[in-house]
């Protein structure tokens, strides 16, 4: 039997496949096709301390290889989502994450406290780094000041495990890391959505409402990859990383460039199915590999 | 055959609630059928090696195109209809890009991945009403399967379809099984010449009608949304907004409804106009 | 008849179709298969003050719609390529500029001193950009104090054409832009590769020998996109959009973004013919949208 | 015919010069047969519209994979034969990855592009000369054009040819028609068990040789120049290095040469081993 459970900084995940914020709604809408227990963590949508109507149609736009999305943080607030969805999910025997996102650092702030009392929330993904809103996340997440002083003021008031979501719309992500790392998170989690754009060329017109939006799917991956090694190579807590993670093969490379646990986001469009294909290709690996413990795959790149 | 009528208009509740407890799957179903039925249009005939799900009229299903180097998301396709005994979907694609050209490629034998049923339905309205099923170019797809339901529920369904010339227009074989179909091309090469709005259905005769379904271009949509708005005749209209996950997971599809954003693909594609903002 | 010439701060291209350094050797490479002539333009490989040999095998690695590359820079020098390639190449009828790299001040400088005297090159495309080369290139592009000073620098020396390649690696491109449009760039062109990665996860080893490299291609399309449309919002001078350009769809967006010329890389690789189709493919969507003059479509997207 | 052989083994510079004044072009040819030799191996056969240019031994051509979501650059394949009088260049394909596989699936009519003909020349002995062509796995691929080019010229070529096992050994018939070929398998199963290097030929009977040729895996190629080198035998090897363009443009697959990187695409892939570094 290969052990499959990682320790993120003291919190245990069964196994490494989480999945990605945004795409994986809550859990509930790929209970037809998964057992979401299965999975060794999800993050749900990002949940903000007011409701959110998101962006304008169109949000979305295909491009080769990946996606653009625009939705703006769509959700109904932090307070819905404890009244109405929590009570829905907190049976699941998996790792549910909430991924706080905002356009103040009070917001933050008032979210995390209210997420700390779930008794079935082990951790939060505070979400420094979304671009399709302008108040929101990015702002925060690529400069180091503002990035330790929202990290610093959630980790105050929230007691459990606080995991940082990267932005690689920067110069120097170890920076960033660094800084984070510094203020208190318990884990970085690496790479939200690239900024990107995409134009119809006969209307002459942008393809989102918002112009720009952010890319995601196996595009980014070598971006993704490139930073989590960086990542792995500067800080000493445990990384999750994702971006572009569409089977097996693909969350192997992450770990071996230092991720402790990965997200899988896009590729649940493609195949609501994915995250256990996955599971299932990294014991074969191991398998062939001789490989007893996934952790020993972590950082397990050979450089010479 | 469905029984979906109880004698009143479901309303949009239960219809969700329906969905919400009916379970979607994803499948390698086998194309049993590729048939052209003109420069533009293809029905592919796929078989599940289960039973069928049920299936309510205006679902549709989202493809997985095999071997794209552009077609990274799947395709959402109506259903157009279902064939129970042989657990067959029955899809009408136009090919108009790289996707749909390679759906239209596959043949006999071929798999064909797909997620399914997926969203809401359209409403079945009381027994003895009168129905106007108003349908252009691709937008006629969904209309065969509801028509088909709506007669076995004990509706009388009027098909009115619209296309651009005669050669693009669909066979009107399978529809003139279950209602009088009426037709309208721009070039007048069939049927009265003009949109499906010029047809005496969508004007003097538009008020026999005690709901009126339109699926089609968003232009033509609009145009038989606001004529029944006029005659305060109900009006369902099945959007096609780009979609990437299909099962409400990526809220990218999304549409302005008085209550705000909803999703197309779990709380459509079928809306009632009354519903939508600035419609 | 259509008007296809586009004007770069002066210097006149019979039309806005270039090639990328890098990609294209030194046009003789292609004269197979297109007329070099036709050409608005190409940029030749990068060149530098002294002889380099380029990083070891392998330098290369294919990604999701695109490539990663580590070629670094390998290249004659400047002198070689005066004394022996620009005789075989001068007498092209078309823009032919010369990429300048270097990693330091002086080498840029000694380099662009040089081409400056070559008569039948009107312009240089100054590298402060490059991934691959550990003093080389990109350290100079992503700070403005560094950025400013390599091109006032040049600048001085530089008498013709001074085009600045912009590196996609930072938080601010628009920031770096306005800051060498200040240090006395004639025009900018970007973007140059984002910083990648790719492992071999059977064998757990990078499959460059420089670990990270170069990424480029349809997959960077989206993010060269939204850059050249922040820059071209921030700056005045022309800019050379490039970035994953495979057909002249492509070509078109990125100069209704904002670009009045762009360069085509990676596609040459797929399709050594490809600049001539795009040359073609602008023309017939001049036609088919009513537009005489391609200097129209610049800038032109409409954002109501 | 190539009249390739002037007495003398041509230098390099005499083949970068022919190769330089060479026209590559790019091209779609049609697929004129598809046969399949064993579980791992094809045979293709394209066909130009046009006359053949000139093709050497050890060029190859660089295809681009249609429809392949994971084939953004293009293949390169080695030149296995051609029939210039029907102007058909042959390949054999290994199905190792999407790319391969998707070459493999093309039949009768579909085209193929490629980027033809690319690289240097293995170089051809004075007359009388004896040769060595060892090929192991899909490197036997130009060894074929080569023995027959090398027999044309008044050369005698010998094969040596290696496979894991008899499954996926290739078929021997046409290298028998051009010289004697001896096996080599793995597991025993046809020919000497074990590797190529264990056969007399690259022993005891080296010393007959004059040059020794070789194409395969990368320590199958530099055990074979080890023993060539050994007892000083001139040997040429063909280099399977990573390409992105193919035509020189890119510096990517370089190889390290005592004069320092040289491109695989357009100075390769042949390269006699005492120009290479640690080899
Ligand atoms: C609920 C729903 C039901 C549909 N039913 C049918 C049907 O029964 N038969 C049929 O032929 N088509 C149907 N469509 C439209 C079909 O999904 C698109 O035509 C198809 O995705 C285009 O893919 P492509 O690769 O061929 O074209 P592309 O090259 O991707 O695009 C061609 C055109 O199609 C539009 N398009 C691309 N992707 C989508 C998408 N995901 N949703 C909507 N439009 C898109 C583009 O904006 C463009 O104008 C339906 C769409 C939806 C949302
Ligand atoms: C000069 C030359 C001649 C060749 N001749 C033949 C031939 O005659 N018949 C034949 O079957 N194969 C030949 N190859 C190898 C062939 O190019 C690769 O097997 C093929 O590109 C793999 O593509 P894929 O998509 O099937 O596999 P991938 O899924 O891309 O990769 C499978 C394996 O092939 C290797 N590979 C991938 N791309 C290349 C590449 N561009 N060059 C070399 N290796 C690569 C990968 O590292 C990997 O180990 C030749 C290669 C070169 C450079
Ligand atoms: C439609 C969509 C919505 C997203 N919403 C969020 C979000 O609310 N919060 C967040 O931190 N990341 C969000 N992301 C980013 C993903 O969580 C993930 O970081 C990114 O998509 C890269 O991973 P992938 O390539 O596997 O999708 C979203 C991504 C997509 C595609
Ligand atoms: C193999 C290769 C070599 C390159 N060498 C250079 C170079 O020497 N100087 C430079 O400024 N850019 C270089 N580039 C970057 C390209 O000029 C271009 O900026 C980038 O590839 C993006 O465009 P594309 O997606 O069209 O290729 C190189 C790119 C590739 C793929
Ligand atoms: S397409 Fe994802 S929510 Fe509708
Ligand atoms: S493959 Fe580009 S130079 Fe050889």
């Amino acid at each position: 039997m290969v052990n499959l459970a990682v320790d993120l900084n003291g919190l245990s995940l069964k196994n490494p496949v989480m999945t990605a914020s945004g795409t994986f709604g809550f859990g509930e809408e790929y209970e037809d096709f998964i057992n979401i227990d299965d999975l060794g963590g999800i993050v749900v949508k990002g949940t903000t301390l007011h409701h959110r109507e998101g962006n304008p149609y169109p949000r979305m736009a295909e491009t080769p290889s990946g996606m653009l999305n625009a939705v703006g943080l769509q959700n109904k607030g932090v307070d819905y989502f404890i009244s109405d969805i929590y009570p829905r999910i907190k049976h699941y025997n998996t790792g549910i994450f909430v991924n706080v996102s905002g356009s103040a650092i009070e917001d933050y702030v008032a979210t995390a406290e209210k997420i700390n009392e779930l008794d079935n929330i082990p951790g939060i993904e505070l979400n420094i780094s979304c671009p399709n809103v302008k108040e929101g996340g990015m702002a925060f997440g690529v400069h180091c000041p503002s990035a330790v002083a929202v990290t610093e003021a959630v980790r105050k008031v929230y007691k459990k495990h606080l995991m940082v979501k990267l932005s690689p719309n920067v110069t120097d992500v170890t920076e960033i890391a660094k800084a984070v790392e510094g203020a208190g998170a318990d884990s970085l989690s690496l790479i939200n959505t690239l900024l990107g754009m995409a134009i119809n060329a006969e209307k002459r017109k942008p393809s989102l409402s918002t112009i720009t939006g952010g890319l995601s799917g196996p595009c980014v991956k070598p971006v993704a990859l490139r930073m989590v090694w960086q990542v792995y190579n500067a800080v000493k807590v445990p990384i999750v990383g994702m971006g572009g993670i569409m089977n097996a093969n693909d969350a192997i490379e992450f770990m071996l460039a230092g991720a402790r646990a990965i997200q899988i986001g896009t590729a649940n469009f493609i195949d609501p199915q994915v995250t256990i294909k996955v599971i299932d290709g990294i014991k074969d690996y191991m398998h062939r590999h001789d490989i007893n413990d996934v952790n020993d795959l972590v950082g397990g790149l050979i450089t010479e | 055959m469905h029984d979906l009528s109880q004698g009143v208009y479901m309303s949009k509740q239960q219809i969700l609630l329906c969905n919400y407890t009916m379970s979607k799957k994803v499948e390698l179903l086998t194309v049993t059928k590729n048939r052209r039925i003109n420069d533009e249009y293809v029905i592919i005939h796929a078989a599940s090696q289960d039973k069928l799900p049920s299936i309510y009229p205006g679902q549709f299903v989202d493809i997985k195109v095999e071997n794209g180097p552009n077609t990274f998301l799947r395709r959402p396709i109506s259903i157009h209809e279902v064939n129970e005994s042989k657990n067959e979907i029955i899809l009408l694609i136009q090919e108009v890009g790289e996707g749909s050209r390679l759906i239209a490629k596959l043949s006999e034998g071929d798999s064909i991945d797909m997620i399914y049923p997926l969203g809401n339905s359209f409403t079945i309205p009381a027994k003895g009403s009168k129905a106007l099923l108003v349908g252009g170019g691709v937008g006629v797809a969904p209309m065969l399967i509801l028509g088909r339901i709506l007669k076995d529920n004990g509706v009388e369904p009027f098909f009115l379809l619209g296309a651009r010339n005669n050669k693009i227009l669909m066979e009107l074989d399978n529809y003139e099984k279950i209602a009088e179909v009426a037709v309208t091309t721009e070039d007048g090469s069939q049927g009265i010449k003009g949109f499906v709005t010029d047809h005496p259905l969508m004007n003097e005769d538009l008020n026999q009608m005690n709901i009126v379904y339109t699926c089609g271009p968003d232009p033509m949509m609009r145009a038989v949304a606001a004529k029944a708005k006029n005659k305060d005749i109900k009006c369902e209209v099945s959007l096609e907004n780009l979609m990437a996950c299909g099962i409400g997971a990526c809220l990218c599809c999304v549409v302005d409804t008085k209550e705000g954003h909803k999703c197309t693909c779990t709380e459509g594609p079928v809306f009632d106009i009354k519903d939508l903002k600035e419609w």
